[in-house]
């Protein structure tokens, strides 16, 4: 009758869910979106991805060694850094890029911080902007063609996102008196080409970084972890709203109130890194108040860049400024405990 | 189906009700030896009025107090005082207890006689009787129940809920409760309205336990003062300060007491116990006891002696399965584990759960990826996260700022981590470390 | 102390920069190319050196509660004297270090010598420690210049040393290249005065 | 309170040695600076003039400051070779200082020199790149003998090639020189007909 | 004085060259201040008083006492206005730290006198000042654009905002870096420096950024 039992602190019940589960599944959900880039790019986006997996599980393995801590290569949270740097580059990228990229990332961006859940930034996002300050012309390049897809009257091989191209003719409109009649007609021509592509946007049939073309497959990858739980509504949504409302309001170029929130939605790296990039865990906001600010301060920041920033897209820089606030929205959104003066 | 009310925050663990829910209470053999720990409540001990050697009857004090916030223990058999010494004790420490060896006779001190004209005990009669019947909160704190009863003439109470929740998983004791014994719960709560002058009460009940709801309701159909509320069924529903918040709406203050807010909870089985005492004069010395969970052949509701180690109880079931492999006292979200179980029933114990090796396999703790389930399931609004982050960090003043003393230890947070952190531990680490501090510093 | 040890503690023990991680602003801010921080480097010792050496002259005739404006203005004085000889003899380096080379006279390290060393000892022990320290400040800032150089730019004092297939990391010659090289690097010694503070 | 003037005294005595000795210093160098300064505007005019080594550069002042200069081929200056301006728009992070050599009829570009810079290393620090092989920076090349009219970027459908990934930088210094040039004719009074 | 260029200055000081993040002023308070964020924003309030002043200050003594124009007041009263205007402006480091210097004692005890409670607060962080590159450092930067006595002001204002902002953020992410697990050589400032230099990189966001 007798036998020896195990204590522990209370509960004695877990929930089934675990770190390496819920990262798995933010992998899962990705998967769609790089089958897509790979489907349009071709073969030199599969390396691009592999190798930026590789290499981020590599360094993982190789910094957790060095600074003797537990290695915990196969916990996802590397395979998914990896995921999202492959994602966020150009598929004509050289392959020493990504592999660099995920190095930063992880080594400088998570590991030199103690590992997983002490990095103040998203690896990920650390090194692009690292690749990004170091080789821009490499990382700006959109040479290939989506797979027998274009958008309509707009040339592919020179500079293939539509974000680019968008801003170049916004360019030419705010500064029309520099500019010949033909130029100014021409990007007033551009911009409304641009606002009747939703489809091919939606759809993902334009040039790109590899992962970030198709808003739909984007989509499901992000109902299914809203579904499952893993991401929260708050993050994306505020985020998108924000930016719906200030594209709308300053986007145009018939002043205030002309703009088209829609294209500014289905192109660039919104929806990839509205869900799943400014949704990590780690670096966003724990309270509920904490991340509609952050959501508002992604969707403000990227929609200041966009418009008048030096790039074309600024999803990723507008998240790496945000995750650095998070520690002090996380301070001064503090919920009141349960019973406290409101 | 029923309108559910409820709190924010909370989470859904299974509730493996289904081991025990259907088996009918179950009176226990007489056990051969008791263990009566002095303090089985919140509040001061009472002193012991037996010597190793006497004879004891069964309901006779074993313990006599003058302070208030204090109940007796009673003799749950009848037998020779074996001893007066420490015994282990379910809290997890060695505590003193009077072991009695029983005679075999079950005898009484004095017969419970049903008085049938206990509704005119005047009301400071009734909350005297109750206090000397030993009567604590029998939903696992323990507070001694007329304590509650006399509310200070600046905080009147105008609500008076019922606590038939048992939202800890497993647990089906107060539901067998509610099931067999439902006029004797309703008596009890007649008594306590009464002592309390109060004309509306209201019974909650998780919406997992539609038997049970049927069964009040019906019994209530005639009573239009005693409103039966189904609850959304999420943990800790039962809490005290979520239990108020989902039936009246109103919030107890951070560090405040139910009657800040003119609510008085009490147990299911704490109202059958008071009845019993208050019409029959009988004290506490018996509780119904869900022996549950994987680990144990036939689990059952066990109508038990206080004082029955733990071992008898399971015997009585059949024994552990092959898998058992953790024991403990009361539910899986706040129950404490046991080394051993030759540890007593006490007044809380509302069920003993044994787990095998899956259910009970601890995993390693990760470092918090800051997913916020554990705020967003925190009943209390709290940052569980950061607050045991400062505690991890010896940081134990930052922690308090963060509302460590907001926490009543409701585990949901360590439940949900997916992290596998015991939040709750260091939590509860924390709170020792402040009042350890704060002693010293006077 | 040892004459020798006076000397040499500004080279290790007390480096200024790696140790004591005083006067960053420059060492971030211009050790883009090693041209650059010997330039810095050698300004810097310069300052600190004569600075030193003035301080510790006039150490007493200088009264305790004016000593500080004092020694700005000697500091600043010195700081002067560089940036006219410089803007009219090195016109290139001159361009290129700008303001960061007025900027000595706020640089912590001179006015914390000269407060805490030159006011206090003799003008032979002086020259010895602001030698020493000017020496640590510049040698560190040729260090972190080494890396910052070679990694952003490929080269090492102008000359190509990673051949033509090395792509530079631009960042490395950034501000956020400055900052990560410099955190790495105090890291790196944290560690390794560790290790021999264990193995002693 | 009695320390005041000794105080002051110790102060005043400082403070003089300093400033006689940096004014000393500064009678030294001070000729140096200058003709210093002078000495690489001078020879920034004469590259972007060519011809004018042989012949004078005349400041031309409007207001007190020096608004442009005119490069003669020879010593008595009648023969023009065109003028010289400086100008400093404002590119990526500093403000590009460049000098500009136009002909005489101000229709075209004779050769610009970037004088200082401040831009990103890498990217926008390009237009004084070197590329192997050649002697002068490529996009400061591209000027050459540009007539005023194709003073647009390949990003904007012109011939000049602009600096991979900096493309304000390049922007900068094109609307720089054009906009210049559009003044300058403003000033000498030539009509815009002559250069269309 | 319009507007629009104001707030470009303003746009430029506090995002797209941040004192501390792109021009490297204010590294020591920096690294050394931002390890609580009370005392983060102690320091950020000190330094944006002091930075206002001191631009105005060291402006008005550049262009009345150093610069060589006809409006010194040294040319107008020693030389009566006749030759040309000396040139004293080598002598501009010189003066301005002194300058600097005083002001930061004066300040000190202004509010000393006038308000005990902000003393308290800004007071311990007055004396750090003098040694702020960032003061001497913008006094020098607003010379060098050759601003005018308003944007120099707002030059001031601005980018003390910016390096307050840097050592907030800063403050905010080292509190939370106090309760990860870095390594132990790297604790202190070799991670506070990693963060900065991460830090520079996301403001690389803001790089080449043209409002109005």
């Amino acid at each position: 009758m007798e036998r020896s039992l195990r204590i522990s602190p209370s509960p004695h019940i877990k929930d089934a869910e675990s770190v390496t589960r819920i990262m798995y599944m933010v992998v899962l959900a990705l998967i769609p979106a790089g089958v897509w880039g790979v489907y349009i790019f071709g073969t030199q986006a599969l390396w691009v991805i592999v190798v930026s997996i590789l290499a981020a599980m590599g360094s993982e393995f190789l910094f957790a060694k060095m600074m003797k801590r537990p290695v915990r290569v196969f916990d996802g949270s590397a395979v998914i850094t990896g995921i999202l740097l492959a994602y966020n580059v150009p598929a004509e990228v050289p392959l020493w890029l990504p592999a660099i990229g995920a190095v930063v990332g992880v080594g400088i961006g998570k590991m030199t911080f103690g590992g997983l859940g002490y990095n103040p930034l998203n690896p990920a996002l650390v090194g692009r902007a690292f690749l990004m300050a170091s080789w821009p012309a490499s990382m700006t390049i959109f040479k290939t063609a989506p797979a027998g897809l274009s958008l309509s009257g707009i040339d592919v091989v020179t500079s293939a996102t539509p974000l680019n191209v968008f801003k170049a003719s916004r360019e030419i409109l705010a500064n029309s008196g520099a500019h010949t009649a033909e130029e100014v007609t021409q990007a007033t021509q551009t911009i409304s080409e641009l606002y009747n592509a939703n489809a091919a946007l939606f759809f993902g049939k334009v040039g790109g970084c590899i992962g970030e073309t198709s808003v739909l497959l984007l989509l499901i990858g992000a109902v299914f972890l809203m579904y499952k739980r893993v991401i929260g509504w708050k993050i994306p949504f505020s985020y998108i709203g924000t930016v719906i409302i200030l594209t709308w309001i300053f986007g145009g170029t018939e002043g205030l109130f002309s703009g088209n929130p829609l294209f500014h939605i289905l192109s660039g790296g919104l929806i990839l890194g509205a869900f799943f990039m400014a949704t990590d865990m780690v670096t966003s906001p724990v309270t509920f108040k904490g991340r509609i600010i952050f959501g508002i301060g992604c969707g403000v920041l990227t929609v200041v860049i966009r418009l008048w920033g030096g790039y074309p897209e600024g999803v990723s820089y507008s998240i790496l400024l945000m995750n650095l606030t998070t520690p002090l929205l996380d301070r001064f959104t503090k919920p009141t405990p349960f019973g406290g003066k409101e | 189906m029923f309108r559910k009310k409820s709190f924010r925050g909370g989470a859904h663990p299974h509730d493996e009700k289904r081991w025990s829910a259907d088996m009918a209470i179950q009176e226990m053999p007489l056990p051969g030896t008791v263990i009566i720990p002095v303090q089985q409540h919140i509040g001061a001990p009472a002193d012991i009025i037996v010597e190793k050697g006497d004879a004891v009857k069964k309901g006779q004090p074993l313990t006599k107090t003058s302070k208030f916030v204090s109940v007796p223990v009673h003799a749950s058999i009848s037998g020779t005082v074996a001893a007066v010494e420490k015994r282990p004790h379910p809290f997890g420490t060695d505590l003193t207890s009077i072991v009695i060896e029983s005679d075999g006779n079950d005898a009484w001190a004095a017969e419970p006689v049903m008085n049938p004209d206990y509704l005119s005990l005047g009301t400071d009669k009734m909350v005297q009787i109750i206090g000397e019947a030993g009567i604590a909160g029998m939903g696992g704190a323990a507070f001694p129940s007329h304590v509650k009863l006399s509310p200070p003439a600046d905080k009147p109470v105008d609500t008076l809920i019922l606590n038939g929740v048992e939202c800890e998983p497993y647990l089906t004791s107060d539901y067998r409760l509610m099931l067999e014994r439902p006029d004797d719960i309703l008596a009890g709560l007649q008594i306590i309205m009464k002592i309390l002058g109060l004309t509306k009460a209201f019974i909650g009940i998780e919406a997992n336990k539609p038997r049970a709801i049927a069964l009040l309701r019906e019994k209530c159909a005639e009573k239009k003062n005693i409103a039966i509320v189904p609850l959304a069924v999420k943990y800790p529903q039962g809490a005290e300060k979520q239990l108020i918040k989902a039936v009246s709406g109103r919030s107890v203050p951070s560090g405040g007491l139910p009657m800040d807010v003119g609510c008085l909870v009490h147990n299911v089985g704490t109202a059958a116990a008071i009845y019993e005492a208050v019409a029959m004069g009988k004290p506490l010395i018996e509780r119904i006891v869900s022996v549950t969970g994987p680990g144990v052949r036939k689990p059952r509701n066990i109508k038990a002696r206080i004082g029955t180690p733990f071992a008898d109880l399971i015997e009585f079931c059949g024994g552990y399965t092959q898998k058992a492999a953790k024991v403990i006292n009361g539910g899986p979200m706040m129950g404490i584990a046991q080394t051993t179980i030759a540890v007593p029933v006490i007044k809380g114990t509302s069920g003993i759960l044994v787990l095998d090796e899956r259910t009970a396999a601890g995993s390693d703790e990760l470092p918090c990826i800051s997913c916020a389930r554990c705020v967003d399931v925190c009943p209390m609004n709290l940052l569980p996260n950061h607050i045991a982050a400062f505690i991890e960090h010896n940081r134990v003043e930052d922690a308090q700022k963060m509302g460590l003393f907001d926490c009543m230890e409701c585990s949901t947070c360590s439940f949900i981590c997916p992290a596998k952190r015991n939040l709750v531990h260091y939590i509860k680490l924390g709170k020792a470390l402040w009042n350890e501090a704060q002693k010293k510093t006077g | 102390m040892t004459l020798t040890k006076e000397f040499l503690k500004g080279l290790y023990k007390e480096n200024p920069v790696f140790r004591l991680m005083l006067g960053l602003c420059p060492v971030l801010a211009t050790s883009t190319s090693v041209n650059n921080a010997i330039g810095m480097g050698s300004a810097t010792l310069f300052v600190l050196l004569s600075s030193n050496i003035v301080v510790s002259l006039i150490r007493k005739a200088v009264p305790g509660k004016i000593r500080i404006p004092v020694f700005i203005i000697v500091i600043a004085t010195f700081v002067t004297i560089v940036e006219m000889v410089m803007a009219g003899f090195f016109p290139a380096l001159s361009k290129s270090l700008g303001n960061f080379i007025s900027l000595i006279v706020v640089n912590c390290i001179i006015l914390g010598r000269a407060e805490a060393f030159a006011s206090k000892n003799s003008v032979f022990r002086s020259i010895l420690d602001g030698l020493g320290m000017g020496l640590g400040f510049a040698l560190a800032m040729i260090i972190i210049a080494t890396f910052r150089e070679i990694l952003g730019n490929g080269t090492w004092l102008g000359i190509p040393v990673l051949g033509e297939s090395f792509n530079p990391i631009t960042i490395f010659i950034l501000s956020p290249g400055a900052f990560l090289t410099i955190g790495y690097l105090i890291g790196f010694f944290n560690w390794f005065e560790s290790r021999r503070l264990a193995g002693k | 309170m009695k320390d005041i003037p000794h105080f002051a005294l110790v102060l005043t005595v400082v403070a003089c040695f300093s400033a006689g000795s940096l004014a000393w210093l500064n009678t030294i160098t001070r000729p140096r600076i200058i003709a210093q300064q002078q000495q690489e505007l001078d020879a920034g005019i004469m590259q972007v003039l060519p011809g004018s080594e042989n012949g004078v550069i005349k400041a031309v002042e409007n207001d007190g400051t020096v608004s442009f200069y005119k490069g003669y081929r020879n010593a008595d200056s009648t023969s023009l070779i065109g003028y010289a301006f400086l100008i400093a728009p404002q590119g990526y992070s500093s403000n590009i200082r460049t000098i500009v050599g136009i002909d005489s009829s101000c229709s075209r570009v004779l050769s610009i020199k970037v004088l200082s810079q401040k831009e990103t290393p890498g990217l926008g620090t390009k237009c004084e790149e070197i590329r192997s092989g050649e002697t002068a920076p490529w996009f400061q090349e591209q000027f050459r003998n540009k007539p005023y009219a194709d003073l647009i970027l390949d990003k904007d459908g012109g011939t000049i090639e602009s600096i991979t990934g900096a493309t304000i930088t390049s922007r900068a210094i094109m609307l720089g020189v054009a906009s210049r040039m559009e003044l300058l004719r403003d000033e000498l009074d030539i009509p815009n007909t002559m250069i269309n | 004085m319009d507007f629009q260029s104001l707030f470009v200055i303003s746009i430029g000081a506090i995002f797209v060259s941040n004192f501390v993040l792109s021009r490297f002023l204010g590294i020591c308070p920096y690294i050394g201040v931002s390890k609580q964020l009370d005392s983060a924003l102690g320091m950020g309030m000190a330094v944006i008083f002091v930075m206002s002043m001191a631009s105005v200050v060291t402006w008005s003594i550049y262009t009345f006492f150093l610069a060589p124009t006809q409006a010194n007041v040294l040319y107008l009263i020693f030389m009566k206005g006749s030759g040309s205007p000396p040139d004293l402006t080598y002598l501009r480091t010189i003066s301005f730290i002194l300058v600097i210097a005083t002001l930061v004692q004066f300040v000190e005890m202004v509010i000393q006198k006038l308000s005990p409670g902000l003393y308290r607060s800004l007071g311990i962080y007055l004396p750090l000042i003098t040694t702020n590159c960032a003061v001497l450092g913008v006094s020098l930067l607003n010379i060098d654009s050759s601003y005018s006595f308003i944007e120099s002001l707002v030059n001031g204002f601005m980018s003390g905002v910016g390096f307050t902002l840097a050592l907030v953020l800063m403050a905010g992410l080292r509190e939370k870096l106090e309760l990860a697990n870095v390594p132990k050589a790297m604790k202190g400032a070799p991670i506070a420096f990693i963060m900065a230099g991460l830090m520079s990189l996301a403001f690389f966001g803001f790089a080449g950024l043209k409002l109005g």
